[in-house]
């Protein structure tokens, strides 16, 4: 598929700026690009009128790291009236190696109704969410959001122990006892 | 990679990349691979990973190796000091055995003071070379009551996946097994070695092992009473306890240890001497074929 | 005393290394190199490879003969909490194996440790792109297995730190090579044996242009009267760090820092082949 | 044939043991064990406020220190502390407490060997004694093969430790020996062959020396056997602490 | 793990007490409260309880080198690092202010009022000398750590036995327990702490203060003196400032004291040589 000569490292001249528009994977200095990662050299043409895009296929992906907008898969750790502590585990499908801390504010649990969100009736410690990156935060924090369908709850586990499936946007119930719990369910896709 | 099972959903509703589902859920991970008899690197239950074993990679140590086992890499380097013999002990040299897990190795270890399982490692290998005398450490007496060798035996954990302390030992054994002193000379409080490029049997010695004790580790996972030979640090971190045998050439057993976990049966125990009686012949093999 | 370790003799030395009169050691006054197959602008063959550190994002091992260091690279990661920052921070730090040198070394971190650990972050900070990874730590930890020549080492690290960097799939401006090189006095083409001879910094008049020698070993750097670390970033032509000790004509640095840029040029290659080579292996 | 220390008479003797509970006052759980000239005094805190590195999202911290008699803690003592706290763990009900702290402190107050199983008793009691939900109880027996006569010798003590060839420490927990007790009862000769076999399960064996596979099942064996001994006098001491307790409050 | 304040009401009603003249354990300001010593079958061991709390002195010795300045002098060792046993506000490895404060008291009290005689563990000069180590264990913490300490640690230099040793020129030769009977340190004087602890702006002083006493008091001071009134160390470490005269009223307090915890201890030592 690709030979390993299209390979490049960081630092290696690949074009003028004239001839192609940076993509990922490089950057553009004095007028030439370069590759800033070790990967194959790709070349896509948009249109005719545009410059072809050069980028570079990443070989070994930088361990994930959170952005903004990134779909991110995390457990929550606590929860108190204000927010929900959640450590970030996964990146945009990809696992992070440390994990990087995270809260979801009350106000961000979800679209609607935002002054008639309870964390507690949310969130529980342990339940694995998925949930947007809406900022950098502060210096501890990302600030996430699961104001979206398909964002909430994916995973939780109820008090007598069971695994909880959910039932509505807002309920899961436990497998075991079919008791009910409160959540913000992300609709499954 | 073995061949991956195909349902890696943790509710009905979720599917997740295999990566995915390990970071989220290692227990449940594991286990679809073990219910099908196999662990997530390929190996069986009771399989070992290769091992390679390499001498003398290490010129300013007095005695050096490295072993490989799978993923974790360990380098021992034995550096010879002199220092004053104990008063209880006049005629007594020091052998001082050292496990480094630095942040190098692994995201699980910080900078800063050895961690509890560095210390852990440390005193298990501390314990077998002393209480089962794999050295008398009047052989590396100068001068009694004046002079001694100190041995101090250093390990560094270059890539930490599990398993440090099956690596160590071996690693720590093959060291000693290729330290070359020279032949000191004690002269008014002084002790003094000739400059010599080649060390020969006439200039220098070997020490003298009664022994090489090796160990051979399980790890044992409670929910399933799953036994673990050569458990990875995933595994590792997902189990509850460990058994560790130590046995020398012979055969005879030079430590056993059971720790962490539920009560497992004698029945357990036999089987993991067994195991352990073959695979510390593996190792004594790989070890003799490199020297 | 130190409670976290099996506890030693508290005070040990190594033994005096008394050389017998007829022991011919390499001195200035050599003609050739300590190192007899090599010229003084060869440099060791250097055997590189990626990926040794399997828990790391990105890791390298290099050699240069008995010059061996591992180097893993760990991040980006949450960093330490101190405030909010919109670029990430390069954190190195190396330490010595206590078996590395000739005289042992202690277990915990000390003062030269510190400052090659600084070396190296100034080296390495303005090759990558820390402002792609903002609130972040990128920890590179380097272990040093054997040392033989001090220079060589600062700059076999700085090498292999910039290669398991880019394995981390950290985004960078160019690799960061490095290079040393010593001033060694240049004694009388045939050597006197006078008594002096065996105190090197006496033997040589000041007229006499050092020599330099690339990529010095210990045993050399023994008579240095000054040396050159450069680290180097091949493509873009700069250079990121340069470090140069002792004393020497403005002529002699000038004409080494070329032999480093010259160096540093074909250790590019090296490196540029263990990455390339890394691209093979995971398809 | 005697022994070493002159009081006991055979190999497969413990010496007295004997234990108070509740000593402390400024912990929520305390207890003495004393395998004769050995003891080891322990204390329990908790469940009680824990560290946010140390937390765990769905159960009780558990933390040991070990506290030598005689200079500082080392390597030795982190050993035991880890030995004490990985063996306890799957015996605390920590489910049952999460995100709070167990903090177990093991102080030897006298040393004359079998020091490790005089702890791990002393912290089961000091556990009773705080109230800490456990699945079950243990006991520990110390044996060494005397490098003379390859004797298996019951409890050390530091002396025989120094002659012995061998040392093995062993705990085990009481499912085995209550499964035996229900069995004994309904027959008979079912009975032996359910405690040859029972005597197997090893919650804690730690081994070192020099020593063959068949003389390590039979110390094993031999300190099973002793090990009932134990766990009947922790349940005695129990039972009459709870008995006490009661009268105490209907009188 | 942070300690609770004492509550209000424990207060209020302590001081209600203290104005009436009386603590809430019965005793009277002048009183210690119980001691009981009671040693182990080892040499130097001894386990001190003063009321609720408790303290362990456990001393062991060991042939070492002196150091080159001092080729004569023995060397007296104590370790009082305290763990969480005592009370949670101990944590391994990071020293509390008490802790630093008794350990410092103890070193003050015992090696600088030279209670035992250093020269006298020399074996052979420049050589050997004898090592003594003091380890000091708190268990229990109800307040007046420092005095528990002390009478534990000299009761504990007292009772203690190290082997004999017969020198022959350079040689010595150190005797086991069985070959000849062991020999007692020579310990000059028997140095005891007395603490005191005061409320209301120092008019009310009283002795052997316990943890709740402690919480609440406004300032403190510690004598350590022996039988022959000889004052080894002061200390007076903040709290509220005294009146000469105050402090001049606890010396006199500090001396019966003094004499009446030197009696008990050496009427516990010597009922327990006669079991021997």
């Amino acid at each position: 598929m690709t030979s390993v000569a299209d390979a490049v490292v960081p630092g290696q001249r690949l074009g003028h700026v004239q001839e192609f528009n940076a993509g990922v994977g490089t950057y553009s200095h004095q007028n030439f690009l370069y590759a800033s990662v070790v990967g194959v050299k790709q070349i896509t043409t948009i249109s005719s009128d545009e410059l072809p895009v050069l980028s570079v296929q990443r070989e070994n992906t930088q361990s994930a790291m959170p952005d903004i907008d990134a779909i991110v898969t995390c457990k929550v750790v606590r929860v108190n009236p204000r927010f929900a502590a959640v450590n970030i585990m996964v990146v945009d499908g990809k696992p992070c190696t440390d994990d990087f801390q995270g809260i979801i504010r009350v106000q961000d649990v979800r679209a609607t109704e935002k002054d008639k969100v309870k964390i507690y009736n949310s969130f529980r410690p342990g339940d694995i969410v998925r949930a947007q990156v809406i900022s950098l935060g502060d210096a501890r924090s990302y600030y996430l959001s699961t104001a979206a369908n398909e964002l909430g709850v994916i995973f939780g586990t109820s008090v007598a122990g069971g695994s909880l499936v959910p039932i509505s946007w807002q309920e899961m119930q436990c497998t075991k006892t079919k008791a009910i719990e409160p959540r913000k369910c992300a609709k499954p896709m | 990679m073995a061949s991956e099972p195909t349902n890696l959903a943790i509710s009905p509703a979720f599917t997740f990349s295999a990566s995915t589902f390990q970071k989220l859920h290692p227990l449940e991970y594991f286990r679809k691979f073990a219910s099908q008899g196999v662990r997530p690197d390929g190996r069986l239950l009771s399989s070992f990973r290769p091992t390679t074993v390499h001498y003398g990679v290490i010129t300013t140590a007095d005695g050096s190796a490295m072993v490989r086992m799978g993923g974790t890499t360990v380098v021992c380097g034995v550096k010879a000091e002199v220092a004053e013999p104990r008063l209880h002990a006049p005629d007594q040299g020091y052998l001082v055995p050292n496990v480094e897990l630095s942040p190098i190795c692994s995201s699980a270890f910080r900078p800063g003071a050895p961690s509890e399982q560095a210390q852990v490692v440390s005193e298990q290998i501390h314990r077998v070379l002393q209480e089962s005398k794999v050295l008398d450490l009047k052989e590396l007496c100068i001068e009694e009551g004046k002079a001694v060798w100190s041995l101090w035996v250093d390990v560094v954990c270059v890539s930490y996946d599990g398993n440090i302390c099956d690596a160590a030992l071996t690693s720590v054994m093959a060291a000693l097994s290729n330290v070359r002193i020279r032949k000191p000379t004690y002269e008014e409080g002084v002790v003094k070695v000739a400059g010599v490029d080649l060390l020969d049997d006439e200039n220098s010695f070997r020490l003298n092992l009664a022994r090489t004790p090796l160990s051979v580790s399980f790890a044992l996972l409670d929910t399933d009473l799953i036994l673990l030979a050569d458990p990875n640090s995933a595994e590792e971190s997902i189990s509850q306890g460990q058994i560790v045998i130590t046995l020398d050439e012979t055969g005879q057993l030079c430590a056993v240890s059971k720790v962490g976990a539920a009560s497992s049966s004698q029945q357990l125990l036999k089987q993991c001497i067994e195991r352990a009686r073959e695979r510390s012949q593996e190792l004594r093999r790989i070890m003799n074929q490199e020297q | 005393m130190d409670r976290k370790r099996v506890a030693g003799p508290e005070l040990s030395v190594a033994p005096l290394v008394e050389y017998p009169r007829d022991h011919k050691r390499w001195t200035p006054q050599d003609e050739q190199r300590h190192d007899t197959k090599r010229q003084p602008e060869d440099m060791r063959p250097i055997y590189l490879k990626t990926g040794l550190i399997n828990q790391a994002n990105g890791s390298a091992y290099i050699e240069l003969e008995k010059t061996k260091l591992a180097c893993g690279v760990y991040g980006p990661r949450p960093g330490k909490r101190t405030g909010f920052s919109g670029h990430g921070v390069l954190n190195c730090e190396i330490k010595f194996a206590t078996f590395s040198c000739a005289k042992r070394r202690g277990h915990m971190r000390d003062p030269q440790e510190k400052e090659l650990s600084q070396i190296l972050s100034q080296a390495l900070t303005p090759a990558v792109r820390l402002d792609l990874v903002p609130k972040s730590t990128i920890d590179i930890f380097i272990t040093v297995l054997e040392s033989d020549g001090w220079g060589s080492c600062v700059a076999a690290a700085i090498t292999a730190a910039s290669v398991a960097l880019a394995h981390a799939g950290i985004e960078m401006l160019d690799l960061v090579a490095g290079c040393s090189a010593a001033y060694i006095p240049s004694g009388p083409s045939i050597a006197s044996p006078t008594p002096s001879a065996t105190d090197a910094t006496n033997a040589t008049g000041p007229s006499l242009a050092p020599r330099i020698f690339m990529d010095a070993d210990l045993e050399e750097e023994k008579y240095e009267q000054g040396a050159i670390v450069l680290a180097y970033m091949p493509s873009l032509n700069e250079v990121t760090h340069m470090l140069q000790s002792g004393k020497a004509e403005g002529s002699i640095v000038s004409q080494s820092v070329e032999h480093c840029v010259e160096a540093c040029n074909k250790i590019y290659a090296v490196m540029h082949h263990a990455l390339v080579e890394s691209v093979g292996e995971n398809k | 044939m005697s022994r070493l220390d002159r009081t006991r008479t055979s190999p497969h003797q413990l010496r007295p043991f004997f234990s108070s509970q509740n000593l402390l006052n400024r912990s929520d759980g305390s207890a003495q064990f004393d395998f004769g000239g050995s003891s080891v005094l322990c204390s329990v805190t908790g469940p009680a406020e824990v560290k946010l590195r140390d937390e765990k999202l769905d159960k009780a911290t558990l933390e040991v220190v070990v506290r030598p008699l005689v200079g500082l803690p080392g390597v030795k003592d982190k050993a035991l502390e880890r030995n004490i706290r990985e063996t306890l763990e799957p015996l605390v009900l920590s489910g049952l407490h999460p995100r709070t702290l167990v903090q177990i402190v093991v102080q030897t107050m006298k040393d004359d060997g079998s020091i490790a199983s005089t702890a791990f008793n002393a912290a089961i009691m000091a556990l009773l004694d705080a109230g800490i939900p456990l699945s079950s109880i243990l006991g520990s027996v110390t044996c060494t093969i005397d490098s003379q006569t390859n004797d298996i010798l019951l409890d050390p003590t530091t002396e025989e430790l120094a002659q012995a060839k061998s040392t093995h420490v062993f705990v085990f927990d009481n499912k085995a020996s209550i499964h035996a007790e229900d069995k004994s009862s309904m027959d008979h000769d079912q009975a032996s062959s359910t405690q040859e076999s029972s005597s197997a399960a090893v919650l804690f064996s730690d081994s070192t020396g020099l020593f063959t596979e068949g003389e390590y099942l039979e110390c094993a064996h031999v300190c099973f056997k002793a090990a009932q001994a134990v766990h009947g006098f922790i349940r005695t001491a129990v039972e009459k602490k709870l008995l006490k307790e009661y009268q105490q409050t209907s009188a | 793990m942070k300690e609770l304040d004492s509550s209000t009401n424990e207060r209020e009603f302590l001081l209600a007490a203290l104005r009436d003249g009386a603590r809430i354990d019965g005793r009277n300001f002048y009183d210690f409260r119980t001691l009981r010593l009671s040693f182990g079958e080892d040499y130097g061991a001894v386990e001190v309880q003063l009321g609720n709390t408790r303290v362990l002195a456990k001393v062991s010795c060991e042939v070492i080198r002196p150091y080159a300045d001092k080729p004569t002098e023995g060397f007296l060792m104590f370790n009082t690092e305290m763990s969480p046993m005592a009370s949670t506000v101990f944590e391994i490895g990071r020293p509390t202010d008490e802790e630093v404060l008794v350990s410092r008291l103890i070193e003050k009290a015992m090696r600088r009022s030279r209670a035992l005689d250093t020269e006298g563990l020399c074996i052979v000069a420049g050589e050997k000398v004898w090592s003594i180590r003091v380890d000091i264990h708190f268990l229990d913490h109800d307040g007046n750590l420092i005095d528990a300490a002390c009478i534990a640690a000299i009761t504990a230099l007292l009772h203690f036995r190290r082997p004999d040793v017969t020198v022959v020129g350079e040689e010595a030769t150190i005797h086991t327990l069985e070959q000849r009977n062991p020999v007692p340190l020579s310990v000059h004087h028997i140095p005891i702490c007395v603490s005191f602890a005061f409320f209301d702006n120092g008019e009310r002083v009283i002795v052997d203060p316990t943890h709740l006493e402690e919480q609440i008091k406004e300032g403190d001071m510690t004598y350590t003196l022996n039988v022959h009134k000889e004052v080894c160390a002061l200390s007076k470490a903040g709290g509220i400032a005294m009146e000469l005269d105050q402090i001049l009223q606890c010396s006199k307090i500090a001396v019966i004291k003094v004499a009446e915890i030197t009696a008990q201890i050496q009427a516990a030592l010597e009922a327990d040589a006669k079991k021997r």
